[in-house]
């Protein structure tokens, strides 16, 4: 277990989360790549942390940030989802697109 | 011991969230990125942060079962019953995907990596603590003020009656008009 | 306290839980035969009663399993093991008198955190026969869990905040003086309160309620139904037994050796839970939601709010 | 157990059910009230040796026309449950040889009042069976629920979408409740639409009564209602017996209130008076049992709160649709129905002695659910008001209304002759 081999756990799970992000249609399983996204954060935070800056809270606080950060995004893609779904019946992202035009 | 535990996390989490993505059914893509956040819970657990591991356990536990709901109410095919795919440009999100990993991961293996200043305080979530309540005072404001906000967006955006629909247009109405009876009697 | 637990005692707890629980559903059995077919005419019936819990897992784990059409397995699978799991997790920071199999620094967060996996078990039972019934069971809980959840952190938060600290053992160690149920009886009454709507059991039994033919359960048969069923009663005890270190005193009383009077105090909170489960009808979320969110989270802020000020000034 | 007639088999539940109930399992059937204890017996033989064969025929097809609306299929539990006065000797065998090996139901999650529709033999005894339903809506009723659908996948039907009552377009579901359910009036089926658990439509239906080619020999009439209807006929039948029935018939439906409001506890008190009443149980023996029931239920604040505007059903809506019954008195929600039933279980308990003449004019004319002397049997009103009550409200709030209204798919079964009534 070194610092390496935690990052690039992050970063896979950052890219995974991305991939998911870039090519879901539905709004609700881009949130899930958005969701995976953060978690490789939340991990790379608490890798430097312990591996860099244990004396600092900083690492913590990313973490805090980064926790807050997911409920954020879950409650408000939910809430423009179920907006969205009431007024024009869509849940994918190529029909919200679709919309602005 | 903790090598064990960590490569059994590590590896979860990643399988867990690649089949995300490749499940039909939404509960069981809902619950494999629950197991992902978990193993990501797990392994902060792992380095030394107990409070935060604990508390991204808690509250991935619940978020994903909530949005289990949110996704059986949207998604057209819940079950996965009905085998269809729902990627769009699946090719080029590859491409910029492993483009992005492979920067990342050189980057990671090349950087210099300074070494360890400091030593872990005994009780991690005490200096949690005193540094929210301190010098990051601002931060946990803001924190504060966007969750307050996020409150207020999310409703506004999600209900469709204000106060005018359930308690008459000069809000005098004794019983407010809901589908449902509450609990409390107003 | 900090004695360290030796090992055994991680095979020992589960098998406590258990034979807590068998003894809780058996008294709950008698209770009910007795209201079924007025008072047993004896000693021996009432034996034969309290065997029933006893006598029915063993028959379900003989009988022929039920499959329902299309349905995910694996998941409802899952969500049933998960539910005993959970509880035995949870239960690694009871101490039973001072001592616990673990106690962890964070203790507090940790149960709650186990519990919580209940929300994602109940859930996955519920989705998993593919079963409208159950289904509806495991909505049902969700419902529950945000009723419930948001006045039952803040209760047990207040404990925490009494004493200053996170782990159990210290929440006990504060109440060596005056028991915490005595100066936080609104985060006590919340706590049990929630302590039975989060094993779904009582007047929370909702999500597995008769009117859905056994909901969450509905569709559950043979091994799988013993564990989920037997979750809830595990959980149920556990949830019970940790309001004894958080609001009781834990092991703290006269005469008695600590884990007598944990065991004592356990059983008076199981008993009065059982008691109040024939007084009570079972609550539906869609009222008690607002009881919850309107009347008893003000509350206990409230509560929290009291607690803070005498700590301050202590 | 399937109790009634092989004509009335042709609807599939019966089936569907069997299959559901795991094994080790015994069917059988009895057509014929008078080999009742034959047919158990053979039953607890078959399970008790193991023997996993097709359905048992027990049935003797010279008695058949046994006029049984809707087959029953039940555990033989009963015993234990209070069902001792009719199988007499047979009782103790079903105690003792116990739950382990020959349960063919599925233990403590669907108990279920059998409301004796298969004693009309002339037994007093009133079970309270247990029922395993086996509800399984999707797998065993997708036959009947194929209309607006959207398809179908593994042979089940996929949910379609309409706007649900906060104006989001969702999917719903078609289910089918009953006719086998736990604590749900015996042979009634609801189709429902749901949206997660909103009911968003419904429509009333019961299981087919096969017209009888002849009528039956010993005569059908709705167990609930027979007093009245035997008075109606011409016989004599004594006011205390008409109060005993009313006493027993509203504990039943407060029992299945009870249970459904999951108040576990009151409903097997409930149904344990129950029993005692039909066992013939005098007044004064009734009496302190029942009072406390009352007492209890009456002052429940948890219960007022909980069942306090759920279908509300107002005197003139209800006389209307020709409610007789104490639904129309109640003048108001679920709970107001209930303390109906309770006072009138307190007045007919303590009038259960009384041995004048029941006449169809007085006051005591009403039946459990209405006057049984109208154009329409009580129960049919109650079915028509039914699903104006139940659109919108949430399963666990339709469960109760259902509950509190209690229809009587039995006396639907019964039309009135016009000669035998007012001629």
């Amino acid at each position: 277990m070194t610092l390496e081999l935690l990052l690039l756990v992050a970063a896979a799970l950052f890219c995974v989360g991305l991939f998911g992000a870039l090519t879901q249609q539905s709004i609700v399983m881009l949130m899930m790549g958005l969701e995976l996204m953060l978690g490789g954060v939340i991990l790379a935070a608490a890798a430097a942390w312990h591996y860099i800056a244990p004396a600092a809270a900083d690492g913590q606080v990313l973490i805090v940030l980064a926790v807050t950060a997911m409920a954020l995004e879950m409650a408000v893609g939910f809430a423009v989802v179920t907006a969205l779904f009431r007024s024009r019946e869509v849940d994918m992202t190529d029909m919200a697109a679709e919309l602005k035009e | 011991m903790d090598a064990a535990v960590f490569w059994i996390l590590a590896v979860l989490a990643v399988v867990s969230g690649v089949w995300v993505f490749r499940f039909d059914s939404m509960a069981r893509a809902t619950f494999s990125l629950l197991t992902s956040l978990l193993c990501v819970g797990g392994l902060v657990i792992l380095l030394g942060l107990d409070y935060l591991g604990i508390v991204i356990v808690l509250m991935m536990t619940i978020e994903m079962a909530i949005m289990a709901v949110f996704m059986v109410m949207y998604m057209m095919n819940p079950a996965g019953l009905m085998p269809m795919t729902m990627m769009h440009n699946k090719k080029g999100a590859a491409v910029v995907c492993g483009l992005v990993f492979a920067l990342l991961a050189a980057g990671i293996l090349l950087a210099p990596w300074p070494a360890r200043r400091g030593k872990a305080p005994a009780d991690p979530t005490m200096e949690l603590g005193m540094s929210l309540m301190g010098p990051q005072m601002l931060t946990m404001m803001t924190l504060g003020l966007a969750l307050f906000a996020t409150i207020v967006a999310t409703v506004v955006l999600a209900t469709r009656r204000g106060r005018y629909d359930r308690l008459g247009d000069d809000l005098r109405a004794r019983r407010a008009d809901d589908p449902v009876r509450g609990g409390v009697g107003q | 306290m900090a004695e360290r637990t030796p090992l055994w005692a991680v095979f020992v707890l589960p098998a406590l839980l258990v034979a807590v629980a068998l003894v809780t559903a058996g008294v709950d059995a008698v209770l009910a035969a007795g209201a079924r077919t007025g008072r047993p005419a004896s000693l021996r019936e009432v034996a034969v009663r309290a065997a029933g819990p006893g006598r029915e897992v063993l028959r379900q784990l003989v009988q022929q399993p039920r499959r329902t059409r299309a349905s995910d397995v694996p998941l409802a699978r899952i969500g049933a093991a998960l539910l005993p799991v959970a509880a035995v997790l949870a239960a690694v920071v009871l101490p039973l008198g001072f001592r616990s199999v673990s106690d962890l620094p964070d203790g507090i967060v940790w149960f709650n955190a186990m519990e919580a996996l209940a929300w994602a078990a109940v859930w996955l039972a519920g989705w998993g026969p593919n079963s409208t019934l159950s289904l509806i069971g495991g909505y049902r809980f969700l419902a529950q869990g945000l009723a419930y959840e948001l006045p039952h952190m803040l209760a047990i938060t207040t404990a925490a905040l009494g004493a200053e600290s996170l782990r159990v053992g210290e929440v006990v160690d504060a109440q060596a003086g005056l028991w915490f149920a005595v100066w936080m009886p609104a985060a006590f009454g919340i706590y049990l309160l929630s302590a039975m709507a989060m094993a779904f059991w009582g007047p929370f039994d909702q999500p597995a309620g008769q009117d859905v033919a056994g909901g969450a359960a509905a569709e559950l048969s043979g091994a799988d139904r013993v564990l989920f069923l037997g979750g809830r009663w595990l959980l149920l005890v556990v949830a019970a037994a940790f309001s004894v270190p958080l609001f009781l005193g834990g092991g703290h009383g006269p005469l008695l050796p600590g884990w007598a009077w944990t065991v004592l105090k356990t059983a008076a909170v199981l008993a009065f839970l059982v008691w109040a489960r024939r007084r009570i009808p079972t609550l539906r979320m869609e009222r008690y939601l607002e009881l919850a969110w309107v009347v008893l989270t003000p509350l206990a802020i409230a509560q929290a709010l009291v607690v803070a000020v005498v700590v301050l000034n202590r | 157990m399937v109790l009634g007639d092989r004509e009335a088999e042709e609807s599939d539940w019966v089936e569907n059910l069997w299959h559901a109930i795991p094994a080790p399992k015994a069917r059988v059937e009895v057509t014929d009230p008078d080999r009742t204890a034959d047919a158990l017996d053979r039953g607890l033989t078959e399970l008790a040796h193991g023997q996993l064969r097709g359905p048992a025929e027990t049935s003797d097809h010279d008695h058949g026309a046994a006029a049984g609306h809707g087959e029953q299929p039940e555990a033989d539990e009963h015993a234990e449950h209070g069902g001792h006065e009719a199988d007499g000797d047979h009782g103790g065998h079903d105690m003792h040889t116990g739950h382990e090996t020959h349960d063919e139901h599925d233990g403590h999650d669907m108990h279920r009042a059998h409301d004796g529709h298969d004693m009309h033999g002339g037994d007093e005894a009133h079970g309270d069976h247990d029922m395993h339903g086996g509800h399984d809506p999707h797998g065993g009723h997708h036959g009947h629920a194929g209309h607006d659908m959207g398809g179908l996948v593994d042979g089940l039907p996929m949910a379609d979408r309409a706007d649900d009552r906060d104006g989001l377009r969702l999917d719903r579901l078609h289910v089918p409740l009953g006719p086998a359910l736990a604590d749900w009036p015996a042979g009634l089926i609801l189709r429902m639409a749901l949206q997660g658990d909103v009911v968003q439509e419904v429509t009333v239906e019961t299981v087919a009564v096969p017209p009888s080619p002849r009528p039956p020999s010993w005569g059908f009439r709705a167990f609930w209602d027979e007093p009245w209807l035997r008075t109606a006929a011409g016989e004599r039948v004594s006011k205390g017996d008409a109060a005993r029935r009313l006493c027993a018939a509203h504990l039943d439906s407060l029992g299945r209130f009870f249970a459904v409001a999951g108040w576990a506890d009151m409903a097997a008190r409930t149904r344990y008076v129950r029993d005692r009443a039909l066992a013939g149980a005098d007044a004064a023996e009734l009496t302190p049992l029942v009072r406390p029931l009352i007492r209890r239920a009456g002052r429940s604040w948890t219960l007022r709160r909980l069942t306090t505007g759920l279908g509300v059903l107002r005197t003139g809506q209800a006389r209307h649709a020709g409610v007789t019954g104490p639904a129309l008195v109640a003048d108001g929600d679920a709970h107001s129905r209930m303390l109906m039933w309770l006072d009138a279980v307190g007045r007919s308990a303590a009038a259960c002695d009384e041995t004048e003449t029941l006449d169809l004019d007085g006051a005591e004319a009403i039946g459990p659910r209405g006057r049984v002397d109208g154009p329409v049997p009580p129960s049919q009103a109650l079915l028509d008001v039914l699903p104006g009550l139940l659109e919108g409200t949430e399963f666990a709030c339709a469960r109760i209304i259902v509950a509190s209204l209690d229809p009587d798919p039995d006396e639907l079964a019964h039309v009135p002759a016009a000669g035998m009534l007012h001629g």
